[in-house]
């Protein structure tokens, strides 16, 4: 049976009524869920071994330091459902810190590490938190992708 | 950390090797078998999710192609497609299909690229590897035609192209795509079914297909091991919902299906091209689209020929992008590349072959 | 005092004078035909032919501005180029084994090229009637060359590469051994010039034609020539165990490649496409018969270079398991073969 | 092995490959012959003093910033320089110019010894015919297409 956007989110906010926190239909094919943080490897491997989301596209994070949050979106896809969906959890900006989800899908190791390199995001129970792409002399605590890193201006 | 096992040496397949590129494998191995290939990014990373930040949505086209230069179309057009759908900017029809042919043309130009370096990693210098670099000289003297340069077009802007088809390139992409099809039947005779070359890539390299969708494989690695995901045909952007053309799907998921995927595709992008220049709309070729876009978010998923890249953009209003987050295809395809050895064995001797059957694009893993 | 043919107008002592007058005709052969100046000749040639006939199937034009034509001066400047480069060990390496490789090495295949008839009486040594056996015994000196360049340059990689080499080696020279074998029964002999005599009526190609594959097969592994050219290949760690070499001690390594390939070819010849057999054009003598010895090795060699652009290297496992599966029982299959029909292709060859 | 796999798998490509051998080569021997670039080839860039009147729009628009707009002396706008250490040939700047004073040129042989050579004043921003920049230059050619061969011809 072919399930349509609003079956999903029926799906997930069932389950998890006090752990989601907002979820939309973007555009046809496209949903985005937001999570709070604890609930976060819970909807993640209910997506994923109940609604079939096994395919992991990759993993980003944003600054707002307007609303002092820091949102990490985990893009997802599945075979079977044709859509995708953007899992996304807020932490504080100040010290933010996110459960890993390393364990569920094994990709996000890497784009977790990269999140914490240039964000700064902890990642907690990530097996090996190190730098990915920045040079092994980068000063620590400078997270160059933050809002309040300037650019040198050439 | 070295593993304790005795007789266990790490070799840096590392940047400075004939056939590693920009990028640097640590093999764990012990002479023949390779235990543990990890990968080590970041040597060509331009932090370009920055840099676009600082630029107006024009201005951010240029560096934003040079994450694959050598598929500088369908990067550009992931950019120009998550601006557009995060402001809702409507592309008149002609400008989607002059989009449809250049990215075409980009695609065989990168699969070429690929082909020959594949050839040329199974070992010796084979003739194969200079002619694809001699036939890509059409295809680059056809995009210089259209775009006015022949590598970085940045020819996509937000809500069309930046000019329209000259008079006469017609004629000369139908000669071309002609040519083009006789040196297929070249490289299929001299190389697909040279016996040395299936020795050295069948069976090699395999990623099931249930890895291939639970690793993140991408492109033609993914339609290599028999996943039918091809964007052109899930979203039908631009002028493919009107071009009929087949899917390239290979079931055996060895090094051999993805080069056989590679070159499948580039017969169906020469019909595609065809299709496109025949029925050619008329009308204009770019909308006026102001500088400074509303707020919004927009997602945009394009199959660029390594595999599907995907662009997250976030408008806060302003003339740059508040955000731009990139899901790079080669990343996922490194990744893959870094698991293998646990799912198939892998000489020391196919690392070359299997790294070049994924195809991976080290300036657009790295961003 | 034997007659000089042409007088020599050098101020030379007369015993030198004498010396010469009386065995002229070994030094020529020393000198120029089978000897020193062919082989080298032959190197210059050879390389300078696969890179302007492999640039030609790549649709580029090759070496072109040096020498007025078409770049033949190209191989000279790179062989000057090389004396001029410095030569200098590895630390730790054993300088003996080191230095010695290079100087020896080259010898052993010039050396096996001594063997072979040009003409009927145009051959240097003939070992009483056991050219073939001298000449196996001669290029199966070559892997304990490499191995001893492998282990003097004190450099974990050329010891693999080294090994490789060996591998290979053992894996191509048993099917070769056992090809020749078929066509020693069907002569009867060890003695080249014997079996070439014998070819007269019909080249041993035809009556041998499994060993004549199997032969030219095992003849690219032992030279390493392209489908096996796995101790050399860029993407194993290094450049298999000449990597250490500089300068003109790398270019003597170059050598070796190139004077087994000349070997090979030149026993290949006088095995199966009948040796100096031939139309009689330069007048009956040894003229025809070198002449047509050049233009088969000519054929042979471009047919064997020419694979590099053709096909990719094999892999060492796969190369060894066509060695030992399918080249071997093939060369025995052969043997069986002519053992069985020898009466008849005897009849066929008379 | 059986004897339809050899004849496909090895003796094939090395019939195809040999064909090869009497193509015509596709390099071209660069100082002694050159290209036709398209006419939409965006190579050096030519300031036209009487068309612009020193707006600034190309400046903006430059993603790489290599535009800036000085003095002339004996002119009374402000004309952009262009400094080539940094140009990437995008052509966004011909493309923004309302007037049309910016135009591409076919002109890619722009190597300098020094860095400084590489700025290009408003004033030297001159259309150049490309012999004088590269001498050796004895003719322009055209690919020219036959059915699977590719042939170079003379084009004025």
């Amino acid at each position: 049976m072919t399930w349509s956007e609003e079956d999903i989110i029926k799906a997930v906010t069932e389950n998890f009524k006090e752990l989601v926190t907002e979820s939309k239909v973007l555009k046809p094919k496209r949903i985005s869920i937001t999570v709070k943080p604890d609930g976060l490897v819970s909807v993640a491997t209910f997506l994923r071994d109940s609604l079939g989301f096994d395919h992991p596209l990759g993993a980003g994070a944003i600054d707002y330091p307007a609303e002092n949050k820091m949102q990490m979106v985990y893009y997802l896809w599945s075979v079977s459902k044709r859509t995708i969906v953007m899992l996304k959890a807020d932490t504080p900006r100040d010290n933010p810190k996110l459960p890993t989800l390393s364990g569920v899908w094994d990709q996000m190791n890497l784009h977790e590490r990269e999140a914490w390199e240039m964000f700064g995001i902890v990642f907690e129970g990530h097996p090996k938190l190190e730098r990915l792409l920045l040079p092994e002399d980068w000063e620590e605590g400078v997270y160059p992708l933050r809002k309040d890193y300037k650019l040198p201006e050439r | 950390m070295m593993s304790e096992t005795k007789g266990i040496m790490r070799i840096s397949w590392g940047p400075q090797h004939p056939m590693s590129g920009q990028f640097r494998f640590i093999l764990e191995t012990d002479g023949e078998n390779v235990y543990e290939i990890i990968p080590d990014f970041g040597f060509t990373h331009r932090g370009i999710e920055k840099i676009l930040e600082y630029r107006t949505f024009v201005q951010g086209i240029v560096p934003f192609e040079r994450l694959a230069m050598v598929d500088a179309a369908n990067v550009g057009l992931a950019y120009v497609r998550a601006i557009e759908d995060a402001a809702n900017i409507e592309v008149p029809k002609r400008a989607q299909y002059i989009r449809t042919i250049l990215c075409e043309i980009s695609r065989i130009n990168s699969h070429l690229y690929a082909i020959g370096l594949a050839a040329e990693a199974a070992g010796g210098y084979p003739a194969i590897f200079l002619w694809t670099t001699a036939d890509r000289e059409l295809f680059l003297d056809l995009a210089e035609m259209l775009t006015g340069a022949r590598w970085s077009y940045s020819f996509f802007i937000p809500g069309g192209v930046r000019a329209d088809i000259p008079e006469g390139f017609k004629e000369k992409a139908l000669k071309v795509l002609s040519y083009f099809e006789k040196r297929l039947i070249a490289y299929r005779d001299s190389w697909l079914e040279n016996e040395i070359w299936l020795t050295r890539s069948k069976g090699i390299g395999k990623l099931s297909t249930e890895d291939a969708i639970k690793l993140g494989a991408a492109g033609p690695s993914l339609r290599g091991s028999g996943v039918e995901l091809d964007m052109r045909k899930e979203d039908k952007y631009e002028a493919y919902g009107e071009i009929d053309f087949r899917m390239a799907v290979q079931k055996e998921g060895d090094c051999q299906a993805r080069f056989m995927v590679r070159f499948l595709e580039m017969i169906e992008s020469t019909r595609i091209i065809k299709q496109a220049l025949e029925n050619m709309p008329p009308g204009p070729f770019k909308k006026p689209v102001p500088p400074k876009l509303p707020k919004g978010e927009g997602f945009a998923r394009v199959e660029t020929a390594r595999g599907e890249m995907d662009v997250h953009v976030i408008l806060d209003g302003s003339d740059k992008p508040y955000r731009v987050k990139v899901c790079a295809p080669s990343f996922r395809n490194l990744y893959v590349i870094s698991k293998l050895p646990k799912l198939t064995k892998i000489l020391v001797a196919d690392v070359p072959v299997v790294v070049w059957s994924f195809d991976p694009w080290y300036l657009d893993a790295d961003r | 005092m034997a007659e000089l043919p042409i007088p020599i107008p050098l101020p030379l002592p007369d015993w030198i004078i004498e010396f010469i007058a009386l065995n002229w005709e070994t030094l020529l052969k020393i000198a120029i035909i089978p000897g020193l100046a062919f082989i080298l000749l032959f190197e210059l040639i050879a390389v300078w032919f696969e890179r302007k006939f492999l640039a030609d199937a790549m649709l580029r034009i090759g070496p072109l501005y040096c020498g007025r034509v078409a770049g033949w001066l190209q191989l000279i400047a790179d062989a000057l180029k090389l004396t001029i480069k410095e030569v200098f060990a590895p630390k730790g390496a054993h300088k003996l084994l080191f230095y010695a490789v290079p100087i020896v090495a080259p010898t052993i295949p010039a050396l096996a090229v001594v063997l072979i008839p040009f003409g009927p009486d145009w051959i240097l040594f003939r070992a009483s009637g056991a050219g073939l056996l001298l000449f196996f015994a001669l290029t199966s000196l070559i892997p304990v060359t490499t191995i001893l360049a492998g282990w003097g340059s004190n450099n974990k990689y050329t010891i693999i590469g080294a090994l490789r080499s060996a591998y290979l080696y053992i894996a191509a020279e048993m099917p070769l051994f056992i090809a020749a074998a078929g066509v020693v029964i069907l002569a009867g002999t060890f003695d080249l010039v014997k079996i070439v005599e014998l070819q007269s009526k019909m080249w041993f190609a035809i009556p041998q034609f499994i060993g004549f594959i199997v032969f030219f097969i095992a003849m690219l592994g032992a030279s390493e020539r392209v489908p096996f050219d796995i101790p050399v290949a860029e993407q194993e760690l290094v450049l298999g165990w000449r990597t250490e070499y500089t300068g003109i001690a790398f270019g003597l390594l170059m050598t070796i490649e190139y004077a087994c390939l000349l070997a090979w070819s030149l026993l290949f010849i006088t095995l199966y496409l009948g040796g100096y057999q031939g139309p009689p054009i330069l007048g009956p003598g040894t003229a025809s018969g070198i002449f047509w010895m050049l233009v088969k090795l000519g054929i042979v060699v471009a047919v064997a270079i020419f694979l590099r652009v053709v096909f990719p290297r094999y892999r060492i496992d796969q190369a060894l398991r066509l060695g030992w599966r399918y080249l071997i029982p093939l060369a025995l299959l052969n043997i069986f073969l002519t053992l069985a029909m020898k009466p008849y292709l005897l009849a066929m060859l008379q | 092995m059986k004897p339809s796999e050899v004849k496909q798998g090895l003796l094939k490509p090395y019939a195809v490959v040999f064909k090869h051998v009497f193509k015509k080569p596709h390099t071209l021997m660069y100082p002694y012959e050159r290209l036709k670039f398209a006419p939409r080839y965006r190579g050096f860039i030519t300031v036209d003093l009487e068309k612009c009147n020193g707006c600034g729009m190309c400046a903006r628009t430059c993603p790489d910033k290599c535009i800036e707009l000085v003095e002339v002396p004996g002119r009374k706008y402000k004309y952009p320089k262009i400094d080539y250490n940094y140009c990437c040939f995008c052509g966004l700047c011909v493309d923004s110019c309302f007037r049309g004073a910016l135009s591409k040129t076919e002109l890619v042989e722009l190597s300098a010894y020094r860095r400084e050579d590489l700025v290009v004043r408003p004033e030297d921003a001159k259309p150049k015919p490309i012999e004088s920049v590269s001498p050796m230059l004895k003719r322009f050619v055209a690919v020219k297409i036959v059915d699977d061969n590719i042939t170079y011809e003379e084009v004025r």
